[in-house]
């Protein structure tokens, strides 16, 4: 891919400049702590300029969330047809209650369980233990929801610390009910990130899920598994279909709007695409060294990724794919451009700074560039070197690369660069909307989406656009 | 069966689909859903360090600090700007594995010197997540020894309180933590004989900034100067002006000092400032008063014919006229809600109050849910349904039952709509019935929480959403023949 | 065939109705529809006697009196009470066939001393109706007559205007009342040198008490004496307290007498006070200010602005604070009103004000409908909509279209919302879209007309009650994977 | 019917006192004219005890509308297929629109129209006349609404005049447009009140609609028609089963939810039952003499009432309507017991006062009574002597008796009377209320309804109970 060409007035120098002084203002072992986090980007070089997947700097503000909530948030929670317990006290499951958007189909409450379910621990818990209490509970869950198709045990903090051994439970219990029921360790204390959390969940599905079940109907040569899609305001429902076209028989989903015994059979697809590589990539790597199914990543934001895609993917099967893929691509085209003709005009020109997780820090940046914006900086949570790595390329010399960025670090780096839209999360977006910038929640799409897919570009384009244009920001500025 | 072997998928018929989903309405499931002992399902309430960082968000240049995992403070924060749709500045000290065995002593004396040179706050209120809680970290020694070790300043004001997850609820947090910063800030001020002639207002936990700045209203109104414990009025109802303010209001830390000699100290809230309360009146001079949430016109009155008495002072002509036009409002639209049956659910002080409106509406509280609290609540809430035999006689009082619980009673006994935050709206939608949101948290609506439901106002912006929901309602689902110009 | 032939009952097919039903939506009808030179249907505006009287009943111990049949003054009379849901006194002298030929000063004389003997009114505006209008009655000469008579007092001031149904509308009534009050009340005050120092307010044709309560907020904020002329404000807002007032407020008479002498005199309504500015222009000192009706925030922002340069105060931190919340809420609910379609029916002055809203927040004003105008308004409104290339463009102006034509525009053109008084709710039925009620009349729905929408807070109050409602159709028509827990 | 007994503290002295006093604040002149119309009740002595149906006293207040009101409001504005044109400037058709509660049945603006049409004059229609515009309008009406029945043209004041010619251009339009165009001449300023209006319109049916039209099937023996009922809130639709059930056979209403056509065959039929009195009874006449119809009053307000009036309608037929009727009587009056026995121990003991139009103010007082409601004062709008010789034996000795009485008036007799409840007009609405005397609008029902036959016996009963025992009266006192 060709390095992009410099962005105006961003270069090595001012980033560092920027960096350097944005550094200054804090103690001197939390500036060495943080340094080596914040960076230039150098698109040539492979390996990226910045650090980390590191223990969060205490008291600096930092976004990220814990291992439960990329367990329970993340991973499980989309999961349609299971009854997801936050196993603790009361706090966990109803902050994670409907906050994430990961839309699932179903009946809510008879097929899908979009409810908080706990086990409210409470004094005597911690004094006692709570294993008696979550069979108790399991078996609750299971009389009053009998067509949940599993139960999954999510720990919260206090459990891992008290020496319960919730995996006897759900063992035994999973014999009892004759469903799955899976044990998830992801105290919110392990870890750095929501990013373990993946990884015990991962770990999970390895352990005790994939390879349970077998799909009804006999494997064929185009089945895939479309991973690490949480289906954010819809996203699946405008990815999938693409697929589909394609002539691809998506035979599961991970995990956005998913369904368990289908990810327990997924050990018999072909291929496996993926889109969030950072939550899900150990799991494709498992099921490549099992069951030899290869993997790809893919990129559905924004007509220019996905019609690259689209190839990436075809180019995996025989010609029949390969050319409904083109057709695909040739479908669509028309309505992308209608898309971008309508909103470049107003678009063109502007910049915008990024953080958010998994992969969109990157992943976004050609959606943007399809609307004629430019990227000055990104930033991820709760990245590992490989996404940076990956991220590297993708932006401009001289940009702005900041992991685990704190709230001080963000306002200095937006203050400085002025971009015309911030995207990141709604603890950031009042923020820079009291300042006066534009900002869309690049978590949850805002209340909006899909995103991805063609359909979801065509609702990115207008949600970019309203931002960036609503006249409600020439309101702000007092003429008093 | 073995857990190993492979199994095909599950199915379901559709007519095993449809029998659930019909059964899960019945008086069958209602009755195996309340003999639940172990599982809670969609509970309406939150855990006790959310209520704690309510109030540090309530003083003058505070920065709430979380001890515990980055990732507790990020819910908190998230939850507050959801419900305010304003940033929620707050940090913590990440504490990870290394925690449970060394103790959290190095992450917070990190954590309190970071936090302190970059936010430069003026007060840090720490309070706890479930790790510490649980290993069991002496917050008291770890201050002391941070400020000993020169980590901050000495006199930089650190009041902390211990609030386990385990424990309470999001109001018992609150009441801790209040409980500590007064206690902290008023230490030694106290002087004998010394009135500063001020009220201590403690609006309790209360998402709703239109309240404080009502009672304010009130206070000004009737020239009674005051200082507004833990006021979030600023703070989560800030202006946009192009420039983000950290510390854009809260209670300015002398006056709090200076509290403890005050004239008079009132709690609206008194099951969300019990510790608190019980502190005031053995510290503080002056007189101290428990009132309920001042939601309808009788408790409203209550409110200012006190701080009449309090003050000595008259209640004026402007607070009369706004009296006799909220009781001309109620008046006018009784027949839109008279001998509606609602089901509510909330924190306790606002249950109370809802149902005093409701009664004063003539409309029935019918279920009446509070997922966390106890007996002696539900006696008062009792009581209180009781000054109705009219109206009052067909509720009924279910403590600590959740929203799934509520669903229950919605299906198998209907209502006309339900009264609650955001939280209910999957009741309501089953029920097929309105959603009135009031209370913590609203992540659906906007500017629910800059709307006030207490006083003379309150009730006339209450009673019209309520009656002209239901007026849409009609023109909404009428046949022709029943639509009309006049309501 | 001939009239007097008896006939079978005629029946229409079932196909036959359903061809009608569908047809009444096409561009065919439309074109049909605009096409109409004599019929009028559904008219958005009232006759100029209603808007007398709502000028008659804002000042002190005022007692409205109909020069006419009184049925006229019924139907004022049930109109006022059924939107403000409060008692509207005016009399009538109840003319009859032989007014007709002996003209009305018997019932004139007659109507005077009964109703000033029982009513005992301090003044007693005098408007007419079609029978004297066409007849021709000489009213200054009657009224003359009457006070020579000794039927009523010399000094009972008794201002009349003519107030033809068949000329204008409502505001036009409206603003000759005014003008007559106006004139009646200064003549001969004007003092050479005088200056009151206070600032006379016309807020114009406003059925929103809301509004003018908000007005004086300002006015008291920033410390600016005033008076309110027409300040129905506690006539149309009174409380209930267990006391009927006949005249429980309106404007002082010697305030209105010393008005001529005042510091600056600003009207809110260019269009409903046209006469009335001129006679000011003319007569009064001070400076003289039309403005427009400060709905949004640039608009508020001027006539802050505005006060702040004719009085030299400065405009308070409470105030600055108001915006800053204003704007705030804005921000945070664009996303929510952005892009949506409008259909607006109304007053010119209201027009114009609530498209300068839609534009701040990025709606679309889309069919603009004035029933009843003129092509200077057309102008104004294109101008307004011209300052908005991106969001004003799209809208288009029906000046003497009534709500009929716009139903023909709503159903080809579909639009996301209807906004205007009471009588738009059948269009909005038909299209099956929500219908935001604003402007006069409102009979169907309750508080509307004590919620402001002009300022800051009116432009909360008006984004909050748009945004939830969208928010709410979202809510009850999604499926059930699209129903969410945030919004 | 057996005399009421006196109801406590109700005296005929004391009611002639307040009226005393009440007169001695008028102008003699006023007093002179008043004096007449109010008195106290003499149930025994046939011929009644006010005087009614003269001029408004100018100036007083007097809560009465006017001929078109009438013609428009009460008599026109019901039938349902029929465009109703308000001819003349804008006011009137808009102040009348939507404001009486009359429902219809059908789709409005294809087959039935709750809509305002009018031809808005102008100075210039003043100067030149209006009958060119209007058989214009006619012409624009029928084509964009083919398939109303009929057309009719309310005169408002300036037509009469100016000297209009309105019924030679209808007899025209009739002519060209083959379907029903009436004039009447129902100009504001004609007569004294409301009660021209009714009698004009009378006229104009008996002019130019019935007889017109023939029913489409033969007439049978138990064909009527249910004369003065206007729908109020669904009335019609409550009375009318009750007349079904008893095996009659109604072939038209006038003009509740009525079709001109059917009301143009009305002669075909055996009985004309009648609600409304005076609205109506000039057209009962009329055929009774024209084609022999005999009609006989009722009173479909509370079970009592209702009972009375089945069996009074029923003798007019064979015995199988005789026993259908005892069936009706027998089948509700379970229900309406249950309605009594819910709401008479919370009303029991009450008293209110009325004033209305029409037939309300004597045909309701069974109904409160039913309740345990008892009444001491009633009055009428507009009626005549006929109707106060109708209300006498229904009210109890001593009780106040006011005809077109004025605020000032029914403000001192409710100031005196202190009744537990007013039922009157909008007008008077709020009057009563701030003085925290609850208060019912009795000529629309108060926007609920229908409380005729023993459905509305049901709503009624609520809503007195709901307007009485509400609890927002104990707070208009302040404690302050």
């Amino acid at each position: 891919m060709a390095e992009r060409k410099p962005i105006e007035g961003i270069t090595k120098e001012r980033t560092e400049e920027l960096i350097a002084e944005t550094l200054s203002a804090m103690p001197e072992k939390a500036q060495k702590k943080r340094a080596p986090h914040l960076g230039a980007n150098e698109p040539s070089v492979s390996s990226c300029a910045v650090k980390s997947n590191k223990k969060v700097v205490p008291g600096v503000m930092s976004q990220r969330g814990c291992a439960y909530a990329g367990a329970k948030g993340v991973v499980w929670g989309p999961i349609r047809d299971v009854v997801h317990v936050s196993h603790g006290p009361i706090g966990c499951g109803v902050y994670s209650w409907g906050t994430r958007r990961n839309l699932m189909q179903g009946i809510p409450g008879v097929t899908c369980f979009p409810l908080d379910f706990t086990s409210d621990f409470q004094e005597k818990d911690i004094v006692y233990g709570g294993d008696k209490k979550l069979e108790k509970l399991l078996r609750e869950a299971d009389e009053l929801f009998p067509l949940c198709k599993g139960l999954s045990v999510l720990s919260e903090c206090p459990v891992g610390l008290i020496g319960d051994d919730i995996n006897a439970v759900t063992k035994k219990m999973e014999k009892e009910l004759g469903k799955l029921v899976i044990p998830c360790n992801c105290e919110g204390f392990r870890g750095v990130s929501q990013s373990l959390g993946h990884h015990i969940s991962n770990d999970s599905i390895r352990d005790f899920v994939i390879g349970k079940r077998e799909f009804l109907d006999a494997p064929g040569p185009y089945d895939i598994a479309l991973i690490g899609d949480y289906n954010i305001g819809g996203d699946v429902w405008a990815a999938k279909p693409i697929l589909e076209e394609m002539g691809l028989n998506v035979k599961s989903i991970w995990t956005g709007d998913g369904e368990i015994e289908k990810i327990a059979s997924t050990y018999q697809v072909k291929l496996n695409v993926i889109h969030c590589y950072r939550s899900m990539n150990y799991m494709c790597k498992v099921m490549e060294e099992k069951w030899g199914i290869p993997w790809i990543e893919y990129n559905f934001f924004g007509p220019t990724k996905i019609a690259e895609s689209i190839r990436a993917i075809a180019a995996r099967f025989d010609d029949t794919i390969k050319e409904k893929g083109e057709q695909v691509i040739a479908k669509y085209s028309g309505m992308a451009q209608a898309v971008i003709d309508e909103y470049k005009p107003r678009l063109e020109g502007k910049t915008a700074m990024l953080f958010v997780g998994g992969l969109r820090p990157r992943h976004t940046v050609g959606a943007y560039e399809d609307l004629g914006i430019q990227i000055t900086g990104t930033g991820y949570e709760f990245a590992h070197q490989d996404d940076y790595d990956r991220t590297a390329p993708e932006m401009a010399k001289g940009t702005l690369i900041y992991d685990d960025v704190s709230e001080f670090e963000l306002e200095k780096f937006v203050e400085e660069f002025k971009p015309d839209l911030v995207g990141s999360g709604i603890k950031e977006k009042y923020v820079f909307q009291k300042a006066g910038i534009p900002f869309r929640q690049m978590h949850s799409w805002d209340y909006s989406g899909p995103y991805h897919g063609y359909e979801g570009f065509k609702i990115f384009a207008r949600d970019i656009d309203m931002a960036i244009n609503s006249p409600t920001w020439d309101l702000v500025k007092s003429p008093f | 069966m073995s857990e190993v072997a492979v199994r095909p998928l599950t199915e379901h018929s559709p007519e095993e689909i449809e029998r659930v989903k019909n059964w899960i309405n019945t008086e069958e499931y209602k009755e195996k859903n309340f003999a639940r002992e172990a599982l809670v399902i969609n509970p309406a309430h939150a855990c006790q360090p959310l209520g704690a960082q309510m109030v540090a968000h309530g003083f003058e240049g505070s920065l709430p600090f979380v001890h515990g995992s980055q990732g507790c403070a990020s819910y908190f924060r998230s939850t507050f700007s959801r419900h305010f749709r304003e940033p929620a500045a707050a940090t913590a000290d990440a504490m990870t594995e290394d925690g449970a065995v060394f103790g959290g002593q190095n992450n917070l004396h990190e954590g309190l010197e970071n936090a302190y040179t970059l936010y430069k706050p003026k007060l840090m209120p720490i309070y706890t997540t479930c790790m510490p809680e649980v290993i069991g970290d002496d917050l008291n020694a770890f201050i002391r020894n941070a400020k000993n070790k020169g980590v901050i300043p000495e006199d930089l004001p650190t009041p902390y309180a211990n609030t386990p997850s385990f424990n309470g609820t999001h109001i018992h947090g609150y009441d801790s933590m209040l409980n500590a910063i007064l206690k902290y800030l008023t230490e030694g001020q106290k002087v004998e004989g010394k009135c500063t002639g001020k009220l201590n207002l403690i609006p309790g936990f209360d998402g709703n900034t239109g309240n404080l700045r009502e009672y304010k209203k009130y206070l000004e109104a009737m020239d009674i100067p005051y200082t507004m414990m833990a006021d979030i009025t600023d703070v989560f109802d800030s202006v946009c002006d192009g420039e983000y303010r950290m510390y854009p209001g809260g209670t300015k830390l002398e006056d709090a000092a200076e509290s403890i000699n005050g004239k008079a100290t009132i709690s609206l809230m008194k099951w969300s400032t019990t510790n608190t309360m019980r502190m005031i009146e053995s510290e503080f001079s002056g007189e101290k008063v428990i009132m309920p949430l001042p939601m309808g016109i009788k408790k409203t009155d209550a409110f200012l014919m006190k701080l009449s008495e309090l003050f000595d002072k008259p209640i004026p002509q402007s607070l009369k006229d706004e009296r006799g036009r909220a009781v001309d409002a109620m008046t006018d639209a009784h027949q839109y809600i008279h001998g509606k049956k609602f089901a509510v659910a909330g924190d306790p002080d606002y249950l109370l109050g809802i149902v005093s409106f409701l009664l004063e509406m003539g409309a029935i509280p019918y279920h009446i849910v509070c997922s966390r609290s106890n007996k002696k609540f539900a006696k008062e809430m009792q009581a209180l349904l009781d000054t109705s035999p009219l109206y009052g006689s067909q509720g009924s009082v279910h403590v600590n039952k959740d929203l799934w619980h509520m669903r229950s009673l919605c299906m198998t006994d209907p209502v006309d709509a339900i009264i609650g935050d955001t939280h209910c709206k999957w009741v309501a939608r089953d029920a097929k019935i309105p959603h009135f949101r009031i209370g913590f948290p609203v992540m659906d609506r906007v500017n629910i929480h800059r709307t006030p439901v207490i006083g003379y106002q309150g009730a006339i912006n209450f009673l019209t959403v309520i009656a002209n929901k239901f007026l849409d309602i009609k023109d909404e689902t009428c046949e022709d023949q029943w639509f009309e110009m006049m309501r």
